[in-house]
């Protein structure tokens, strides 16, 4: 983990209110692990705090990484407004990401939701570039929020579901889960904590990894900001902390 | 000699830069980032007796030029903390300051008797100000009496010099100082977080799942520095002072006012360096302001200028 | 039924936005970029029998997200206010709230039996919380059975509803309030500003002619929010709410916190069309939030839920 | 007095630490006097509080007016980061400027001090354009600092004092006057107090008009933030208000 000012090499809004920002420094040589992410500082000032941002992809031939993000308040906003040449302060890598333990010829199931799915990325092409074979099943509100979809295309099968229908099938991802009913050795899951819960109870056929979002501080691991139970001890004093020992955990490992 | 030595009670500084409790867990995870040996001293998280999960989370929460945190005193229990935290940290040379923390006299009694046995353990630092405890905590903290009694008590216990960390959440917080010092505190340090809250915005309830949470940072940097100065002028105890330091000139701000050392909190999550950083850049402050130590700086804000209570 | 009018004791108003005391002068400047008729109320500067010079400069200076300020209730006493101030206000279709100052309690109670008078003038707001006098003031505002007393004496010789303004720099901000309600105040303002100091880099010395000033801007609000919160679940008066509010959605945290009607302060000098901005503002946000009238967002961060004392 | 947001036309570094910096907007429009100023609100949030910067030159034709400004703390930090095409948020013009009532023919004396010399520039181009014979006498700390030299020169006889003998005669504005020993009916001054102080006892024999700077709240008059004593009422309640009553006062009507 290192602090760096990173250069913006590209930054587009790729669908409505979601960008594509790659940046580039030698912090990258130290990224290896998909679901690992940066705290990054957007202001000088204000905003406070650092912003926890997954890698969505890892390119180590140019020393850039990729983030995709959502403009929400105060940070992401002005994160939206800087130019390509700009540099920001990034911290990383943070956490622990998805295991890539699959072997060739193995199946793995990707299911992503909304801006849960960029790690889900990186973590396909790790896994397609070992020769475990590869099913995403993405889920948008709409689609005008939808994106990804040709990159995720290029490495597996890959269905859409949408709330409102307007891509793909209508509804959730686990109703499109249940519907095509796909098989797979392990799954892998990065979205709304709805939707882990949904998940969870859905998916109970094999192991699972998922990844969780926390309000955090430090984002690593000093200010117990970021804290959940673990299931084995539901209201005792067991914990994990979401950017030291996740983002990414065993599902069933923590209280969701 | 150093230009930033200082010597408190129970401390041999290298310099007056620690990281605040609470905002450094027990050292750890910034350990991989830098030699704690680097730092004058550390505050380590709040410990009390038994071992406490917190409150449930969201746990912070961002303001302007702050944020509000309600971590609920987390912590392994006095007996992990000695055990594994401290027996850790023994491999720096840099003088720990243990927080001690409870709801009730007898935990404060227990934690501080044997935290100040431990080898590396060099003072306690009272926390009576603890927003985000609810059973009893407040009174400690609001109503000088009882704050003198504890800190006696205390006293009493402790092998080590005893520092009261004082709540800004207060009428008077003279009256506070002026009682931790009858109660025969070895020092004060301040200020702890002012109580806040902030909502989210789609559907007006509280972020904090705790509802109420304590404000750090630099919003909170003139509460600091004003409760600082007009106890620095009333109080003859060594103060390390604390509230939205983030550079080196601020560290000269908190000296100015009278504080002899001082605390970085809310900082360490915004630049993990800040620490070492600061520690670097306070030589070539002093260059500039045209003095060798950085106690000639001393309480140069306060009416009768200098407060040269405590030397390098 | 307009879907920001409000009612409060003394108080018609078009919509919940007021500029704060001192904050807006008496309207003179602001009356020549905007009509004064579009604000739900007006608090004018404080009133002392005398007039007053107030502090010597510096009087202002900036810390992050907010200010400091140290006027020392300037103003040109009550004949002046009265004869010149509130006439010339009166071409205005807009209440007046007169803020109501002094050092003892015959101060107040001359001022407000005078001023209660006066046509234009629908309400009092009793400042018990100026931090900026150095006389007697601080007891007033910190106080509870002071500050009972002191209500107590001025509703008696008021004509008008009383308002009273609480400080934050206290303990038990709802004791304050339960004594003020006891004292038979009409309503409560809050909060005032929270003490605090800054000082000049190279000096050292407090930039505030004053060395304290109040702070006030969006550093506070958090402080603000928590404190309302606390009020409004133990006192049944009507509360006007301040500190940091520069938008339509702060107005909407304060009036969910339980506040009926909102002042803005320090943001009039950062854009002295903020007010009427947000006025503007306001509806839309209301149909974000599907809610036809203001109200029923009144108290929704409350752990019971609403809290509608106080109907359009 | 209007809030406009303005663009940039023109932003350099002028002199050691000395921006120049021309803002195109309609605002010009209600610009005149000199010696009046505008108020600039720097950042989005941080800092908080506007910045008083004097108008150093109006050019109605192109609609755009220039300042010059020293970079000092966090505001004019920042504001020397802004670059052409960039907007920024003026509220202006405010307070009152120099009277130019002097006829054809009459004699000026302008001097100024530091980061209070650019208001004169603008009162000078206007009183040479009446016909006004104009003398500078421009102070600065040293050479590197000091800007204008040219422009001054163009309009009338200038003299320079620096403190450390850099530039032009060693010393304050003060010792050179007293050295040139210059004739003129009024005189204008823009600069630290401890100048205009040394100043008013210096040039007791003709009309003089100062300018004055003051932590500011408002900028407009409404917050009591700027306020001096009288000398005709040094210790009691009369006042005049920096911002809106000034920030141009007859020499010898304000406490020092
Ligand atoms: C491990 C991790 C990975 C993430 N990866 C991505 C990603 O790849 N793309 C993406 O768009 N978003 C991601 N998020 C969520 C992202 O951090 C938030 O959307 C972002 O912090 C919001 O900041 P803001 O300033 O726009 O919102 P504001 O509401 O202004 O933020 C205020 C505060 O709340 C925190 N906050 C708000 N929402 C969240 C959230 N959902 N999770 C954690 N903290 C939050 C902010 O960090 C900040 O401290 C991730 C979060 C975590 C914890
Ligand atoms: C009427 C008037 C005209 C001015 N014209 C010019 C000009 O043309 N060029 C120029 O360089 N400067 C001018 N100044 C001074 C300029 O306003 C300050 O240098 C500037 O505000 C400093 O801001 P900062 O953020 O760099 O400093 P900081 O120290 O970070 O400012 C902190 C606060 O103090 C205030 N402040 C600091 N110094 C001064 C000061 N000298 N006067 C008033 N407020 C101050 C700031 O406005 C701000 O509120 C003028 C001041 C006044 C009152
Ligand atoms: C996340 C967090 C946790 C904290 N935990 C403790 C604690 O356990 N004990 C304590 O005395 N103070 C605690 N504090 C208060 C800090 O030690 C410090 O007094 C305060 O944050 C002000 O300093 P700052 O503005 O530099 O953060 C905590 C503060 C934060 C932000
Ligand atoms: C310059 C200034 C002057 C003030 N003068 C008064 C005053 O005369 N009477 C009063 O009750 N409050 C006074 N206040 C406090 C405000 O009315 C308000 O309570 C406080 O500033 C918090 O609101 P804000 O953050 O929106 O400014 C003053 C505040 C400022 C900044
Ligand atoms: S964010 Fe600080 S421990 Fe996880
Ligand atoms: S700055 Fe507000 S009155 Fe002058």
């Amino acid at each position: 983990m290192r602090k760096e000012w990173m250069t913006i090499r590209y930054h587009q809004e790729i669908a409505h209110n979601i960008y594509e920002l790659e940046v580039e420094g030698t912090l990258v040589q130290d990224m290896n692990s998909p679901g690992q992410f940066v705290h990054i500082k957007v202001g000088e000032g204000e905003p406070l705090l650092r912003r926890p941002i997954s890698i969505a992809s890892i390119n180590h031939h140019d020393e850039a990484f990729t983030m995709i993000y959502r403009k929400e308040g105060r940070g992401t906003t002005l994160l939206s407004t800087k130019k390509p040449g700009d540099t920001l302060d990034v911290l990383g890598p943070l956490g622990h990401g998805f295991p890539v333990h699959l072997e060739k010829g193995q199946k793995a199931l990707l299911i992503g939701g909304g801006i849960g799915v960029p790690p889900l990325y990186e973590l396909s092409k790790q896994l397609v570039s070992k020769g475990v074979e590869v099913t995403h099943v993405l889920g948008f509100q709409t689609s005008s929020v939808a994106f990804y979809l040709k990159e995720f295309s290029l490495l597996g099968t890959t269905h859409i579901a949408t709330v409102d229908g307007t891509l793909g099938s209508k509804g959730f991802v686990t109703d499109c889960l249940r519907e095509k009913n796909i098989d797979y050795d392990e799954y892998y899951s990065c979205g709304p904590k709805v939707m882990l819960k949904a998940l969870e109870e859905t998916l109970t056929t094999a192991n699972g990894y998922i990844s969780l979002e926390e309000r955090m501080g430090c984002g690593i691991g000093a200010c117990f900001a970021c804290v959940c139970h673990r299931q084995s001890d539901p209201t005792g004093n067991a914990y994990v902390k979401v950017c030291s020992d996740g983002p990414v955990f065993k599902a069933g490992e923590v209280v969701l | 000699m150093s230009r930033l030595s200082i010597h408190l009670p129970g401390l041999q500084l290298k310099n007056p830069i620690m990281p605040a409790s609470g905002c450094f867990g027990f050292g750890q995870e910034y350990s991989r980032l830098y030699d704690l040996s680097c730092l004058g001293a550390i505050m380590i998280k709040a410990t009390t007796p038994l071992p406490r999960f917190g409150n449930p989370t969201p746990r912070v929460a961002e303001t302007s030029s702050g944020m509000l945190n309600a971590i609920g005193l987390q912590n392994p229990g006095l007996e992990g903390v000695i055990e594994s935290e401290l027996e850790r940290l023994k491999q720096f040379d840099v003088p720990i300051i243990a927080n001690v923390a409870g709801s009730v006299t007898e935990d404060y009694v227990q934690v501080a008797k044997e935290m100040s046995t431990v080898s590396n353990v060099n003072a306690l630092e009272l926390n009576i100000s603890c927003p985000n405890v609810k059973t009893g905590g407040i009174a400690f903290g609001t109503i000088p009496e009882v704050a003198m009694e504890l800190t006696k008590a205390v006293k009493e216990v402790s092998s080590v010099p005893v520092y009261v960390k004082l709540s800004p959440n207060v009428s008077d917080i003279v009256a506070m100082a002026k009682a931790v010092e009858q109660g025969g505190a070895d020092g004060i340090t301040m200020i702890n977080t002012l109580i806040g809250m902030t909502l989210d915005e789609k559907t007006g309830l509280p972020i904090l799942a705790n509802k109420t949470g304590g404000l750090s940072g630099p919003a909170i940097k003139p509460v600091a520095l004003r409760m600082i100065y007009e106890v620095a002028q009333h109080v003859d105890l060594p103060i390390i002072g604390m509230g939205g330091i983030q550079s080196a000139q601020d560290v000269i701000d908190f000296i100015s006012v009278g504080a002899s050392a001082v605390a970085v909190g809310t900082a360490n999550f915004i630049d993990p360096f800040v620490c070492p950083t600061i520690i670097h850049d306070l030589p070539e402050k002093l260059d500039a302001l045209g003095v060798q130590h950085i106690l000639e700086l001393q309480g140069r804000s306060l009416p009768n200028g200098k407060r040269a209570t405590y030397s390098a």
